[in-house]
Formats: structure tokens, C-alpha cells, sequence
């Protein structure tokens, strides 16, 4: 048991620290979120210069090879920093997804392309008629001579309006299928919209939309998307810690600058309370989310209830640390000026992502053991 | 001691329930539930539509063109209206429920005939400059100062949270007249049109990226002798008569009530599992506990409008509502939020048409926009910080 | 629509007010308490003086015939000052089973007695095998041709050892019915021990013990256990109110008389904000359980839904309120020697009575229309 | 990075569970399941056990008699000897867990020779005397004071909350030796037998009915020179040494895991509708909340345990732990009372022997006293206040 960071750690974070302080500070990303719809921006090349985009693409598909700590690491300072690109997309659901169930082809086209910056992926997973079950999927693949045919709708693909290509969780037959699907596919409609952290989304439509089985036919999607969406859920985690971090240090700073009844607001003990009790959420959700990122590679069982009980702590102390860094700013908390509310918009957006506390509290509860 | 309503009562909310049903139009029922921003030229409409029926102002005495309604029978009134989607009467400006009292309580006869008729009728949109930037809830610190010059007062300052005065045409602000008293004295009521020279509003969008707030700078804004309400130097007092009531208002019980009946109505409409969202039994034990905390709020609003009509002040009941209404308000919108699920996600503010069809159903349109806006409500009107420093204050003189 | 006291009304509290500050002290509180078994004291007789024992009995019957609203007074009267007289079990619960159910002779036999302070009762309902439910019980009564016969066991029988008679919930071939039963009725045992507020209770065990039936066996004895239970829901409520009230003026009183660090430990803003939010809670508590019995005269569904409103939230308000209480009497709080103690249990003991949260909420739900 | 315990943590593990298993005797495990205060002659029976094993103390260094272990081995043990119904070592009074560790590193060689052996064979029952009345969180501003007299010491005073000092024969104990300088400094630790002249104790009942707490009055106690413990003067920095670990232990988090599982035993043995509590939803949601919060809590609690192995101080972690580990005790010992119904007001402390047969099951035996008892777990060891008050030190010092 160890908690100290490697030396490959420390050189990652410091690297990835220095580049988001330059490229992605609050000023950067007003600018990058200024426009509609979105752009691609050369922040995404300056990850994938950082080698982050290809943090768990194996060295033989030119990426670094590192696990699902070093991701925490990763999905952190993204987070800290409101990073909009579509790293989680690509670089982690995507990436996994192909790494776990692509063929050699696949993985030959796509991962190296993903390390390099020169893809971007959004995964289709969502449906209105299922809540968070992407086996409920009623968006039905087609086995033709020449792959797959896709019919259906998805709702809130995240990153879509960016992604070169889509990955498109589907059922073929009853079983559960994931789809490559080109972005210039005919028969594929796609409405965007802002979502309301301000990173791109859309609804697709697939009306016959010609597609390619990531995969052999034979190979076990199930098990490969449940573990690919824990690992998600666990970066969705890391980056709501990043994001609760830095909503807690902008109002600390905050009380220790506004003045009121003649002293700084920090100094009522109302108020230095309330910001310990933070802390103590955000320690609880940081030890839970890095828990989870090392039960990732526990059996399945350990695994699923690890992120379940990490998703449930996080989504909790997000709310805490969200809506009292709100609070705690006062009336300019509400307002878009101010840093703060973007990071309790981010916060909220990731409640919903691969689970929400409904979702994961009923999920550990069935995976529970109750011992006598 | 009886809790119950009469048989006046009930008929009276029968009366309003009629009258809603027949007048309050579609449209506006409709905007009203998608979204938390409304036209003012639909809110206009309304008031006149309200003002034929004598309805304009329900918490005005008769003389003033009001009502004359008991407190009671504002809070039947207030319920019926909510229940039947009434758009939030604030979106008309501050001009029935703020102004309007003051005015009638305090300004001379002269004054009264010239703005209240405009209120009840619509034409005046009032905005109201009280916040000032860095104050908080330390409002008697306030900078903004008005200096008499021959007929005139100069006032030059700067205010925040001046909700839609992008909207106003008419404003009223407390400025400081005299800085050489206790800070709470020396200060003053104005209102004047926010067309005079010299005042700039400058929007302030907030998270739900809505516009309903701003800030307003003032320089050197000229304005004649009686822009002043009231007597100088009254001003502190005249704010603080209005804030008891403004607590009532803000805690907005009947509005959480139809909040929550659309709660369910959104729980009925996400597919969980094999069933719907409202048949799962851990997401609706969440609703029940606010429903409960709910009908506790009911029974204590209902207690304050009784006290309210016997002539009975209890600040602590005020600052208990605002406390616990603000709190309700803000749990009912997050569990409507986290209902929704990914579909929350979709920010399709009215404005923005960047989408067609939203993935939320429509019993959910506008709901993460109303979540994020109403995080201001335990911070606006005293935050609940500020209402418990006052609660205590208030326990700890009685033992 | 009218929450001022009528002049009746504040002669009753005016009245028990000045009884309880003279003879339910704390000092007196703990010379009841202190011996056991316990004793019949004489607080029932002074309580019968009041006329508060006959206070929901028709005048008919030589009681005051007062209704809900004012037994809510008397309630939070006695839970001020703790009272661990029989009442609720003889003058609210006893007494509103038999004037609903009894036959006119029982009527007779009973009522007047309570009024004078000459009868104690003890409802026996509660059984291992239901929660809350009294519908539920095994305890089976058989009809004779000298009235009933009864076999089975109850526990938790609230005052069974002060008590004269029982009225014991039992079913007799599956529906519900009420038995009568002397204290010294062959075949009847008790195993008596204290209550966790200090109160006396009992299990009880019946073997073949001669009963009398309350009321003819026509009578709809569901709809009468229910209605009684109602108002007994409601009398805990408003006696819980009480207990609060007192407890939280001990603790302000504390908090005002109590130095630390140089100054008064109530002026630390985390323990005024914290007065404060109990007071929130109290009142909500108080306005809730007023509401609830001003409800018990609405029809069934109306009527349960208030109740079941009212006990969720005093249970909820208790329990900020009692662990609020002592933990700011710091140590002293969890101390025998020091009354908020005492109050903090009371508060717990109120909690499972006629029904726990959980129960109450599922009722609730379970009557609540959900208007579209 | 590397969050797993080791091949080498596992087979530690399984060699605690082995020995638990075969010597921790049945009787002990069923008095720690029943109830919470245990006779202290079970306790040193227990102790010689542990003793023989070599595991009578299991956080001293290897050289004072203790095991050695790291903390992760600490923390390990002290999770299987929960698991096992291991009675709560404070039951032993201070010993091992308070004077112990101040004893090896600031006493005296002739010290640690005479105090520790016995402590290890649990032939000393050790009380404490830090809290006086009055101060609360406060201990700086103790008012014993010991004054030198010739070779001795004489101590007058006053202390409160002496845990088990009835059944203790030694005693710790913090006074004012030096009145004139800053009220930290000046204090100094001492050790004598209870049983010298002018030391009288007094019973505190505590809400549970039982009898762990007391007062302690020292009037001209005459103890001998060796009775100081490292130098005069700095017996506030050794209390203030131990307190960081002790807050680790007041946070009890193995023996929280112990008490869900027996949560889930008392709601499957307590009938609810047509089957148990257990299977109930609603009631099984708030469980699961609690073993969710317990499951961060353990990630916390490893974090800490790495930590004091590298040597690393985190005074924040500690607080947190014993804020949220208390917070969590009081959660699932207030749900197991509220799991009992009506059986859970029958209150039947094991000296009362009022009844005959309990209305609640075995698996809920000692709840109603433990949850009473437990109240006090956010006021002692530094109150939760106090916790929230360092932290805020803490990070603002940070920022």
C-alpha cells in the first residue's frame, strides 16, 4: 500500500499542471466556451501532446500504457480546470471500449490515432426510454454483407457535436453490440446543444445509418461496456474531486477577501465552519474516488460496489462543496461572472454521468453482503 | 383556537379557481411552467387582465385600488394562482408588491395619484435599487448618495441586483442623504424614471444564463425634490417595513406546492427500470420527505397570515418561513433536476433554439434553468445566514 | 380560521401551568422516578382535580367534553415538564376507545372514573410479530358464553404496571375487537421494567384469561382503534412539542450561563445558528402537530394524511432538536444529574409510538394523490 | 500509487482471525455484543490472553513490549478484532492505548520498568484526568495545581469525566505547576495510585444508566517526586501528542462496520408487514447509506494509517476522522434503536434485571444503551465544534 505519488506520477501531474495553468485558465476557457456551436481548439492537440490522450492506450498502439490511477490523476486536474474537451469521450470510455473489444484493425486505426490527437470520439449510450441501463438500448443493429445497419435514437451524446467518429451502443438481436459510425454517415441526424456545464451534446437519430461492429461478433460487449462505464464513472468521480477542490479554494480565497460588519467574512464562525465541513467532503469523496480507481482492477463484484459507493460519496460532497461554494460567494455566486458557478454547473453535469446516486445507492445495495 | 378555513374561505377559492380557469391565458400558463424568465409584454397583459377584474393588487388596501383581501385570503388566492401556473407576479417588476406599499403607506397624496393607478393598470415596470456591490446583507453600509442642489437631488452611486431593470421604466432606490449620522439614519426614498441622465444598466447574467438581473451606476443623476417617498433620512425604516412581507412572499409555499405536483409529474414521465421513475420506491420516499416538510410550511404560513390579519408581528415566524421556504424551494428544484437524468443535461434556454426536439419530456422543460437560478433564493432577501443571525438575536432576547 | 386561545383555554393551561411548576419540578420528576417497581403517586389525582383526566370525556359521562385542539394544549404541558402519570394511556387513548366502542353500562363504569382520577388504564397493542400495525395480532380472543377469552402476548404495554385494567387490541376470529381485563385476572402475567424515558412498562402474557368485550360485537372496532390511535398519534406529537420547548430553553439557558475562551459560549455564531435552526425546527414541529389535530375532525383520508405529516415531522424536529440539545451541554448533556437528558429520551421514547417514521411516511404516500 | 494491502497485510490478516477465533472467549464476545459497559475482571482476564500471544499491546514499539506492528497492521487487527466482537480495549481503562505510548517515550528507564509490564499484564487499571469542569474544549485553562513541597508534589483540584476511575488503580493526571506563564505552558503530567489519601471519586450516571464516567476530587494529594512524567511544565505538549491518535480510535471504524452488520441482523429479525425490516426499502436505503458513507471512511482511514507509517503528520485527516467517524456511530446506533419499534423502549441495563425476557431479539440487546451512551462520542476526545474549529485553522493557514 502505497499513496505517495511515482516519479512518472510526479512528472505527469507537473507537466499536465503547468500546460492547464497556461492553456486552460478561467480566461481561456471563457474564450473557449464563448462560441456556438463549437470548435475543435488546439487544446485537444496540446493534450495529446502532454501524451495524456493516450494515457491507458498501450505502448504498442503508441500510447503511454498507465492505469486507472494515474487516469485519477489525470481526470483531477481536468476537472480543476473545467477542461471542455472531449477527453472522457475519447481518451477514456472510447478508448477503453476499443482497447477491450476492437479487433487488431480497429485497435490499429484508432488507438494510435487517438494518442496522436488526430481522433476524436463521442460514445452514444443514452436513451429517453432508459434511464442509465445501456442494455436497455432500443436502438437496434442490423448484421448486412457489407456490417452493420443502425436504427434508433440516443439522446445527450456527450462531446458529439466535436467527435469525428461515434461509438453507438446498440442491441443486435437482444445482445448488446457497440457501433463505429462515421460522422458523415448516411441517415444519421444530429441536434446539438449546449449542455449546462458548456461542453457540446446532441440527440442523434439513426435512420439506417450504415456502421461497423466494433469487434468480432463473438466477442462479450456486456462485460467490456460495464467495465469500460465503471471505469468512466470512476473519472467522472476524479473530476468532480478536482472541481469541488478548486470551488472550495476559489471561496476560501472569497471570505478571506470580502469584508462585511467591519471584519472578513471568513473570520464568522458560521462561515469557517461551514468551509471545514467542505474539506471534509471533499476528503471523503477523494479517498472514496481513489478507492474505487484501485477496486477497478478487483474482481467484478469488488469492482462494481468500489464505484458504486465512490459515485454515491461524490455526488454527495458535490452537492455539499457545490452548493455552499454558491452560498458562500453570495449573490455574485449565481452569476456567470464569476468562476464559481461554473464549477457548480460541472459538478451538477456530473451527477447524471454512468449512474447517478439513485442509480449506484440501489447498485452497491445489491452487490452487498450482509453478513450475520 | 379553529385551524379550519371558513365557508367564506371556501368559497372565496372557489371564486379565485373560477376565475383563473376562465382568464388566465394558455400562453401564459405555458411560459410560466417552461420558464422562469417572462416576456413583460405578456406580463402586461395579465395585469391588465387582473386589473379589470379588480385583482391587480391583492395585498393593496381598497382605497389604494386594491383588493383589501385578508392575509388569508392573499395565501387561498396565492395557492389557487400557483396551482393554475400563474407566472411569479415579480416578473411584472417590483411595482404591486414593493413599491406599491410603500407608496401608499408613505407617500403623499400627489404621488399616490400619480404612480399607483399606473401600477395596478401595467404601464409602470418598476425595478428596485437597494443591494449595492460588496454590502451583502450589511445593507445600512450603503454608499449610494443623494446631495440636494437647489429643487433637485444629485445621486450618484452604484447598485446591484437590480432585477429587470432592463425591463423598468420606472425605479426606487435608498441613497444616503445625511453621512454624518449612525449609518442606519441618513437614509432616504427615492423613485424616478430610469430613463433620467446619467443612470446606466449594465445586465448581469446568471448561471441558468437568464437575464433578469443587473447592476445600475448612477452619475450624478438629477432628480426633482419629489422623487423623494416619504421623510428624509426615513428610508432604513421604510425597507425594513417591507422585508417581514417579502419573507412571506419569498418562501413562496403555494408555488413549491405546484413545484412539487410537476415533480411527480416528471417522475411519471422518466421510464425507470420496467416501470417509471414514481414507481420506484427510493425516489419516492425523496418526494414524500419534501411533501412532509411541505405541509409543515403550509401550516406555518397559514399561522403567519392569521397573525398578519390580528395585527401580530412575529419576526421569528418571518425569518423561519424565509429560511425553510428558500431551503424547500432549492431541495424540490434538485430532485426535480435529478429526475430528469441525463436529460438535464441537454441547457436549452429559450433564447438559445439551438435544438429542436429536448430529450427532458415536457413536464420537465425549464427545470434545470429554474434549479439554477433559485440558488440565489437562500442568498437574496437576507440570506439564510442573515436570517439566523436575526432568529437568534430574537430567542436569545425573549429568554 | 382562529390560532388565539379561547377563555377557556387559557384557564385550563393557566390552571395545569401553575400545578405542574409546583409539583412536576425537576426535583419532584426524579422522586417519582427514583423508586422501583413504581408506585402510584399522587400527580393522577392532582390531574383529576384539573379535570384534565376528563378532559375529552363528555360532560355526560362527568368529564369536561373539551376537544383535540385543546388536549394538544394539555399534551404539550405534560411533555414540558415529563410527566409519567397513565394519562395518555387512560385519558386519551382509554378513554377515546371506550367512548367510541364501549356500550353504554362500560360507559358508565369507565368514564366517569377516569374523570375523578379513580381508574388508570394501559392499552395493551404492541406485539413482536407487527411493527406497527394492531391489526396484525396473534393474540386471539374466543368468544364464551361469560364474555371472552384471550391467549397470546403483548409487549411494550405503555403504564401496565400502574394501570387498574387493560383494554388489550386482540382478533377474534380475524377481525379486531378490544377486551376489558382486571389486573388480577387468573392466567394473566406481567413482566414489568422500565420504559427508556423513565416511564413503567410491561410484556404481557395471556394465558386463557377472562375478558370482557368493549362494545357490542357489531360495532366497527377497525374504525375505532384507528380513529383512537390517531389521536394518540397526535398526543405525542404535541407532548414531543413540549419536551422540545423545554429543552430547548435549557439548552439557551446553558449556552447563555456557560463560559469558554473569555466569553459566553452562546455567543459563538456555530451554536447561535444552531438555537436557531431548533427553533425552525420547533416550530415546524409545532405548527405541523396543531395542524394534525385541528385534522383529526376531517374525513379518514384527510385526517391520517395530517397525522402522518405531523409524526414524520416531530420525530425529524425531535431529533435535531434532542441531539442538538446535548450536545451543546457538552459532557454535562449525556450526564443523569442534568434534565436535558431526560428530555432527550422522552423525545426518543415518542418516536416509535403509534407509529415510527418510516411508517408514517409510507402512509403518507400511500394517501397522497399525486395531481398532475 | 498503489492502494492494495499486500500478500504479506492478507496473511496477517488471517493470522489475527485465527488466533481470534480460537482464543477470544465466547463469553467476552457476547458481553461486548450485549452491552457497553464490561466488568473490568473480564478485561484483565482478556489482557493475560493477549499478553501470552504477545499482543497485549498492539500499537507500542517493539522494545516497550508491544507488537511493532505498522499502522496498516493496526488497522488491520483492529478490524478483525471487531469483526470478532472484540470487547473495546478503553473497557482495560487508558493503559495500552493513553499512558502507555506517553510512559515509553518521555518516562523515565525506572518508569517504564515499574508501569509498562504491568499495564501489559493487565495488572494496572489506568484512569485519566485531563477534562475539568467548567472547560470543556478548553484545557488549557485547567486550574488543578500541583505545587512542589520538599520531594513531593501536592495536588489540589478538580477533574471530570475520569473514565472507569472506580475501577482503576493508577492514575494520570494534568496540573498547573507553574501559575505565572501562558496557560499552555506550565501544565505537567503525573501518575500515582488512586488510592493515595485525598484522592475521592465520585460516580457520574451517565443517560444510558450506567457507570463509566466520574468525578474526581483532589484535595492535598502528596504523591512522591517521581510521580512527574518527563520535564515539568510540558505535560500539555504529551496530551497534545496523543491526541491525534486517539481521535483515529474515537472514530471506531472497524467497530462501525461491526455495528452494520449487526444493523442488518436487527432488521432481519424484526418483523415488518408480510416480511422483515430487512426487506423493506425504505428502511433498507438508509443502511445503505450509512455503508456507503462507512466505505469512504475506511479509504480515509487507510490514507491516515499510510501516513503515520511514513511518518507524515496530517492533522486535517485526523479531524475529519473523528468528526465523520462519531457523525457516523451516532447514524447507525440512532438506526438501530429506530430498527427496535417499540421493543427498543423496553430499557433494561444488565444490573436492573427488572424482566425476564427482553421484547427485543438478541441481535438488538445493549442498542438503546449504546445509542445513549454514544451521544457523547461528538463531545468527547475535542467535541465536533472543537474539530471544525481546528480544521478551519488548518486550511486557512494553507490558502
Amino acid at each position: 500500500m502505497d499513496f505517495s505519488l511515482s516519479l512518472e506520477q510526479s512528472m505527469l501531474c507537473d507537466s499536465l499542471n503547468a500546460w492547464l495553468a497556461d492553456s486552460y485558465d478561467m480566461a481561456s476557457w471563457r474564450k473557449l466556451t464563448a462560441s456556438w456551436p463549437p470548435e475543435p481548439s488546439d487544446t485537444w492537440q496540446g493534450l495529446a501532446d502532454l501524451g495524456v490522450t493516450g494515457l491507458i492506450i498501450p505502448d504498442s498502439y503508441g500510447g503511454i500504457g498507465m492505469g486507472a490511477m494515474d487516469l485519477h490523476l489525470v481526470a483531477e486536474a481536468l476537472g480543476r480546470h473545467l477542461v471542455i474537451d472531449p477527453f472522457l469521450s475519447t481518451a477514456v470510455l472510447g478508448a477503453e471500449l476499443i482497447i477491450r473489444l476492437g479487433d487488431e484493425a480497429q485497435k490499429q486505426a484508432m488507438l494510435p490515432a487517438i494518442a496522436e490527437g488526430r481522433l476524436r470520439l463521442a460514445v452514444a449510450h443514452a436513451e429517453k426510454t432508459a434511464r442509465f441501463d445501456p442494455f436497455r438500448s432500443t436502438t437496434v443493429a442490423t448484421a448486412t454483407d457489407d456490417g452493420l445497419r443502425l436504427r434508433g435514437e440516443k439522446m445527450v451524446v456527450m462531446d458529439a457535436p466535436l467527435a469525428d467518429r461515434f461509438l453507438v451502443v446498440a442491441q443486435e438481436q437482444g445482445a448488446p453490440v457497440v457501433a463505429i459510425v462515421n460522422r458523415d454517415a448516411p441517415g444519421l441526424t444530429l441536434n446539438t446543444y449546449r449542455l449546462v456545464d458548456d461542453r457540446a451534446g446532441a440527440d442523434m437519430i439513426f435512420d439506417d445509418v450504415p456502421a461497423e461492429r466494433l469487434g468480432a461478433a463473438t466477442a462479450d460487449a456486456r462485460k467490456a461496456i460495464d467495465a469500460a462505464f465503471d471505469l468512466a464513472a470512476v473519472f467522472v468521480c476524479a473530476e468532480a474531486v478536482g472541481a469541488m477542490r478548486a470551488a472550495l479554494r476559489l471561496t476560501i480565497e472569497h471570505v478571506k477577501s470580502r469584508r462585511q460588519f467591519g471584519t472578513e467574512i471568513g473570520n464568522f464562525q458560521a462561515l469557517r465552519h461551514r468551509i471545514a465541513e467542505m474539506q471534509s467532503e471533499l476528503s471523503a469523496a477523494e479517498a472514496m474516488s481513489l478507492g474505487a480507481a484501485a477496486g477497478l482492477s478487483e474482481g467484478k463484484q469488488d469492482r462494481m460496489r468500489a464505484v458504486s459507493a465512490a459515485k454515491v460519496q461524490c455526488i454527495q460532497s458535490s452537492r455539499y462543496v457545490g452548493r455552499n461554494a454558491v452560498q458562500l460567494h453570495g449573490g455574485m455566486g449565481v452569476s456567470q461572472e464569476v468562476a464559481v458557478g461554473q464549477y457548480f454547473k460541472r459538478l451538477i453535469a456530473c451527477e447524471p454521468m454512468f449512474g447517478d446516486i439513485g442509480h449506484h445507492q440501489a447498485r452497491f445495495a445489491s452487490l452487498s453482503g450482509r453478513a450475520a | 383556537m379553529d385551524l379550519k378555513l371558513t365557508a367564506d374561505h371556501q368559497r372565496f377559492r372557489m371564486e379565485v379557481r373560477a376565475f383563473l380557469q376562465e382568464h388566465l391565458p394558455e400562453d401564459l400558463r405555458q411560459a410560466a411552467r417552461r420558464q422562469f424568465h417572462i416576456a413583460p409584454e405578456m406580463m402586461r397583459r395579465w395585469q391588465r387582465i387582473l386589473n379589470a377584474k379588480g385583482w391587480a393588487a391583492p395585498g393593496w388596501p381598497v382605497e389604494a385600488g386594491g383588493t383589501g383581501w385578508s392575509a388569508i385570503q392573499r395565501y387561498i388566492y396565492d395557492e389557487e394562482y400557483c396551482l393554475a401556473d400563474g407566472p411569479l407576479p415579480l416578473q411584472m417588476g417590483h411595482g404591486v408588491q414593493i413599491i406599491g406599499p410603500v407608496l401608499y403607506t408613505y407617500g403623499t397624496a400627489e404621488q399616490k395619484a400619480r404612480y399607483l393607478p399606473r401600477i395596478l393598470r401595467g404601464e409602470d415596470f418598476w425595478a428596485q435599487g437597494f443591494s449595492e456591490p460588496g454590502a451583502g446583507s450589511d445593507l445600512a453600509s450603503l454608499r449610494t448618495r443623494a446631495v440636494r442642489d437647489g429643487d433637485d437631488w444629485v445621486i450618484t452611486g452604484h447598485k446591484i441586483w437590480t432585477s429587470l431593470a432592463h425591463h423598468a421604466n420606472m425605479l426606487f432606490l435608498l441613497a444616503r442623504t445625511d453621512p454624518d449620522v449612525k449609518p442606519q439614519k441618513g437614509i432616504s426614498f427615492f423613485v424616478f424614471p430610469i430613463d433620467t441622465p446619467g443612470v446606466i444598466v449594465r445586465p448581469i447574467i446568471s448561471i441558468d444564463r437568464g437575464h433578469s438581473l443587473n447592476e445600475t451606476f448612477f452619475d450624478e443623476v438629477r432628480v426633482p425634490a419629489d422623487s423623494l417617498i416619504g421623510e428624509e433620512g426615513q428610508g432604513w425604516s421604510y425597507a425594513k417595513f417591507l422585508l417581514g412581507h417579502e419573507r412571506f412572499n419569498i418562501a413562496e409555499i403555494a408555488r413549491t406546492k405546484r413545484r412539487l405536483q410537476r415533480l411527480w409529474q416528471i417522475a411519471g414521465d422518466m421510464p425507470c427500470g420496467e416501470g417509471t421513475l414514481a414507481q420506484d420506491q427510493s425516489f419516492c420516499d425523496k418526494i414524500t420527505a419534501l411533501e412532509i416538510e411541505l405541509a409543515s410550511l403550509e401550516q406555518l404560513g397559514l399561522r403567519v397570515a392569521w397573525e398578519m390579519d390580528e395585527g401580530i408581528s412575529n419576526m421569528q415566524s418571518a425569518s423561519i418561513l424565509k429560511l425553510r421556504g428558500t431551503r424547500l424551494i432549492q431541495s424540490v428544484t434538485e430532485l426535480s433536476v435529478e429526475a430528469m437524468g441525463y436529460a438535464g443535461l441537454a441547457f436549452h434556454p429559450a433564447q438559445d433554439g439551438s435544438q429542436l426536439s429536448p430529450p427532458a419530456p415536457e413536464s420537465a422543460q425549464g427545470k434545470m434553468e429554474e434549479m439554477l437560478f433559485l440558488r440565489a433564493a437562500t442568498i437574496y432577501g437576507g440570506s439564510s445566514e442573515t436570517q439566523l443571525n436575526i432568529l437568534a438575536n430574537l430567542i436569545y432576547a425573549e429568554v
